[in-house]
């Protein structure tokens, strides 16, 4: 059931490399999120449509984090709050990840911001008793994410700085069950390519996130669109046609 | 807070935008008692895929959108939501678009007497389908046209979806009265475009899209009053409201009721929100009932 | 970043617009270096005292005004302000206001040869007076006479200022640039209303008044980028720009230059900001001038 | 000399009765700012326009210091500042008050808010050796201002609920040399009735506060309009066409 809580920032933003994670209290989604699902946030003043975010972590309190990077209106904002400051936390939103026991393994791939939505990816998935093998990549090593749970950390940098020399992708070991998947959707086109089977978040403009504006077209293999907002962000990737879809955010990654 | 809206009579004076409440099953946390009635998503006879992404950007206190009507065509409409607006207290009216006034009536003709249909807006104003919309709404003898093909085609109550991009709407609008049109929405969006710095084109897909939300209210609470001015029939001022006042603004400039849009993005409750703040002012002004608000229309 | 902008060499793209800069003597801290040009506030042969107060009210991401081109007519123009035009090192241009296409032409021909004017902007387009103003800008066939009466009395560059209130903009510009015009300025303000809740009428003495600011860009980008297609005369984008990413939205959809207006309101600064931004720019894409900057310009 | 501060706040919002006392750090306009003139104040994020408010009162570290009552966007985004956030602080704008040594006594007239450009008058009315009656008035004790300098106090409320029974107008006691006058347009007329060369602050919506664009327009006795931001804001009582002028903001002021 969809929340939305007019509620407070309950942590400063705290530095995760170059990104930002800052938390907020809203207790009815922290129970309630599952892994990929988002929330869309409204700040006043501010612009005139709320941002949507991958729920990151969620803590035993209530409090619901969100990874982000300042690049414009809505995440400069973000930046300069302090806490107690007002935020409308409209939630959770958006079709989850599913988890099967029977795939044994799982590997969660994720390139730069894509890292959002692996944290509870990582708890489910062990909530469902596979072993997580962590998969996460940038640019070069000051661009990582550091924060990790799981299994098995894997890390991916395109310079060679850190960790495995080259792309996600390329670095995720052989013989995992499944594939779970975020960042740009360069990355996401060859994670298609590799395990069709895959299931990716992908991340589109947003007019309303709750499924009646029609602004987050995603273009299907199929034919069509549906919304990223309802039917995902979560897809199977060889269903997305991804040389139609468009990717807005810096993630940070090169492939 | 009852009011007559070009032959309807509703509940109260706030009502859904067209396009922007779906098919009335989809927004969250929806307060139903708050609610007018609701304009559908605007539907055409066959499916349509819609246009691709980027559909949508956001601008200075407004937003551009070119979703270009993707919809499920008139069948499917008529099998998976007619018959739940059939059980609502309220009425749904279906916003209707074609490439031809034929078109338009023989979408009427099929909706016509469909349990769940209690009237139609017919969009002679979208800006973002390459045949008919906006090419309807800016020519006098097309609209009216348009406006007498739905009306030869059913009894239903029949609002006219007015575009703003016409030098004087006043001659639009008389058009459509004489054509047959029970009330008049003024208006839909404005052309606009944005241009994307790093690949030096438009942000969006269709190159052009249409812009809402307050940046436009002072020039909707303008072409509202001018309608308003020209006709007897009742005009639905819609345009960048996203509070009380900013509705009052078209309710006192002559409108008989208002449509909420793009605000219903940012909070779900917005008509809630809209229709409580009306109801809270009039109190507070000693006022009764919306009839005695005072209104500013000169006529012409 | 010198350009070419309807008959005149402009050491810059960024212009003052009309009405926002007063005679180029009153804006406080300015920065000459980044002056393409200054238009001067809109002048009459007689002078005009203007509107009564409120003249403007503040909108979302816009502002309201109804000035009603208060002035002190053409011959205080030329005594108080034409001999400092005169030492400056960039040109200004007068705007021109009549209520008939033959005072047009009496204002061009009594200011054509006075040192200090470089040229004209023809306004065929303000919403706030009674007479004349608009009426011409929506019909071509009035916006070329006026054009025209201008021509016969003058060799100095012409430039029009179009109004966005028209069903199809680019008729209008082929009309002005036929009629001699070597510029257009597109856009003038929208005009728009805003009713005050406690008088139950409009905010503004005039009723309406003009929309200016980031409101209307989208909109302004559009207009632009519509008149540079229909013409080949140089087209200057105004409408909205605050930062120098809007301005080159403008330039890359087509326009020639662009003016600054409602922006220096809040930052008497802005045209340096918006002028020094543009070459940002062009250094950080390894462009070398703005003749380089990529443009999306299908013509029709 | 107008100058353009990209400077922050200094203090926190002091109450003064149901007015908020806020300073800027401003040296550059503290030294050279004199009584009855303005700072126009840009918000970001804020309001498109600058909010034009009289300097209430200067510090020798250089503050500037304005009062004010929350009620709109503005005001509320003021009320809402931390000490240290940005604001950009246009001026010393607008024409001054001006003072006589001739006149022995000044006479200072305030209705509710007029007090803003009061403390500043005080000041430099006794540097000129005049001998000051501060008269305030509102329209209930509770919402009176309580900061006074001079060497006489008036208080004056529509209720009686302190001082005077009546308005600040006629509160003043006769035998005055001169008066100085600022509050809803009401009230200033009522003051030009009585004292014609009474000197008044008026107030207007303005567009720019520096002259160029028109929006100020202040009605004169004489015919046509001029500019409250550079004629004005203060006027010859009786120069002014009170009638034609609207009030806009809310003093806190019956007459
Ligand atoms: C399902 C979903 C999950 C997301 N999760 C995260 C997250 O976990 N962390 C995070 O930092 N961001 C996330 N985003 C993107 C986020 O919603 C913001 O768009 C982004 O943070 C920039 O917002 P802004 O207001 O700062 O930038 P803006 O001022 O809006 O624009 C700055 C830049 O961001 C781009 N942009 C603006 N809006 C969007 C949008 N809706 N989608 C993509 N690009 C956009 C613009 O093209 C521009 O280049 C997510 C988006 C979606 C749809
Ligand atoms: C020369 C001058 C000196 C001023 N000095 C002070 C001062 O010392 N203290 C103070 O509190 N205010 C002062 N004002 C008014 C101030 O500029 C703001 O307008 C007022 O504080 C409301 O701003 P806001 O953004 O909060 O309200 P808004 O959101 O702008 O509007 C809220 C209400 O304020 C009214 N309002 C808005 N703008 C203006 C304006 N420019 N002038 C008058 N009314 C307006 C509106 O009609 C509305 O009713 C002064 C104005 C001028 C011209
Ligand atoms: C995403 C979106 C989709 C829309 N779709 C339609 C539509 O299908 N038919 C129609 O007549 N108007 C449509 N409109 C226009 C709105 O009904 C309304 O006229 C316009 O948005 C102005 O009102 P607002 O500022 O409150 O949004 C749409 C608007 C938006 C933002
Ligand atoms: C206060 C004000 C006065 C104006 N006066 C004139 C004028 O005299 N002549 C004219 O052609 N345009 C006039 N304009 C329109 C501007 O020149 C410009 O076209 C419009 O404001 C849009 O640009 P902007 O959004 O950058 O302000 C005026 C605008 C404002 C805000
Ligand atoms: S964001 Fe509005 S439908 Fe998906
Ligand atoms: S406020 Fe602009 S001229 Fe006075």
């Amino acid at each position: 059931m969809v929340h939305e809580l007019l509620t407070r920032v309950a942590s400063f933003p705290r530095r995760d490399g170059h990104y930002r994670v800052m938390g907020f209290d809203a207790p009815a989604i922290a129970e309630s999120v599952r892994a990929g699902q988002f929330v869309n946030l409204l700040l006043r003043p501010g612009p005139l449509l709320r941002r949507p975010f991958s729920v990151y972590r969620t803590m035993p309190d209530g409090t619901v984090e969100i990874i982000y990077r300042p690049v414009g209106e809505g995440t400069a904002l973000l930046a300069g709050m302090q806490i107690g400051e007002p935020v409308s936390v409209l939630g959770p939103l958006g079709r989850p990840f599913e988890f099967d026991p029977a795939w044994g393994s799982v590997a969660l791939v994720s390139g730069g911001l894509g890292v959002a939505p692996m944290w509870l990816a990582a708890r489910d998935a062990r909530a469902a008793g596979l072993r997580v093998t962590w998969v996460h990549g940038a640019r070069t090593s000051a661009e990582l994410s550091l924060e990790w749970v799981g299994d098995e950390i894997v890390f991916a940098t395109d310079d060679g700085s850190r960790g495995f020399h080259g792309s996600a992708v390329a670095a995720v070991p052989d013989g995992v069950g499944a594939v779970l998947a975020c960042g740009p959707n360069r990355m996401l086109a060859a994670v298609a390519a590799r395990w069709p089977d895959a299931q990716v978040a992908v991340e589109t403009y947003m007019g309303c996130g709750t499924g009646v504006c029609l602004g987050c077209a995603v273009p299907l293999r199929a034919g069509g669109y549906d919304r990223a907002c309802k039917e995902g962000p979560v897809y199977r990737a060889a269903d997305v046609d991804w040389e139609a879809l468009p990717s807005h955010l810096h993630y940070g990654v090169g492939a | 807070m009852a009011v007559d809206a070009g032959g309807l009579r509703l509940r109260g004076p706030v009502i859904a935008a067209s396009g922007t409440f779906g098919y009335g099953t989809e927004v969250p946390l929806l307060e139903r008692r708050a609610l007018g009635a609701i304009v559908s998503k605007g539907i055409f006879l066959r499916p349509r895929p819609g246009n691709p992404p980027p559909r949508i950007v956001e601008t200075p206190s407004g937003m551009l959108n070119a979703i270009g009507l993707q919809g499920p065509g008139v069948e499917a409409l008529i099998r998976d939501y007619c018959p739940r607006w059939a059980e609502w207290d309220f009425p749904v009216l279906v916003n209707i678009n074609g490439e031809s006034a034929d078109e338009y009536g023989e979408l009427a003709a099929r909706l016509d007497g469909v349990p769940g249909v209690a009237g139609f807006e017919i969009n002679v104003s979208c800006p973002n389908v390459e045949q008919g919309g906006m090419y309807f709404g800016n020519d006098p003898r097309a609209a009216a046209e348009v406006t007498a093909a739905v009306r030869r085609r059913t009894r239903l109550p029949i609002w006219v979806k007015l575009t703003p991009m016409v030098s004087d709407i006043a001659v639009i609008a008389r058009a459509c009265e004489s054509a047959g049109a029970d009330g008049l929405s003024a208006i839909n969006t404005f052309v606009g475009m944005s241009i994307d710095l790093h690949t030096f084109r438009p942000r969006l897909s269709f190159r052009t899209g249409g812009l809402s939300g307050p940046a436009i209210r002072p020039l909707a609470v303008h072409l509202a009053h001018q309608a308003a001015r020209a006709v007897r029939i009742p005009v639905i001022g819609v345009g960048g409201i996203v509070s009380a006042e900013d509705a009052l603004e078209f309710l006192v400039a002559g409108c008989a009721a208002v449509q909420v849009g793009t605000a219903t993005f940012a909070d779900p409750r917005a008509i809630a929100r809209v229709h409580d703040g009306i109801a809270a002012f009039l109190e507070a002004s000693g006022l009764s009932s919306l009839a005695e608000l005072p209104r500013y229309l000169p006529r012409d």
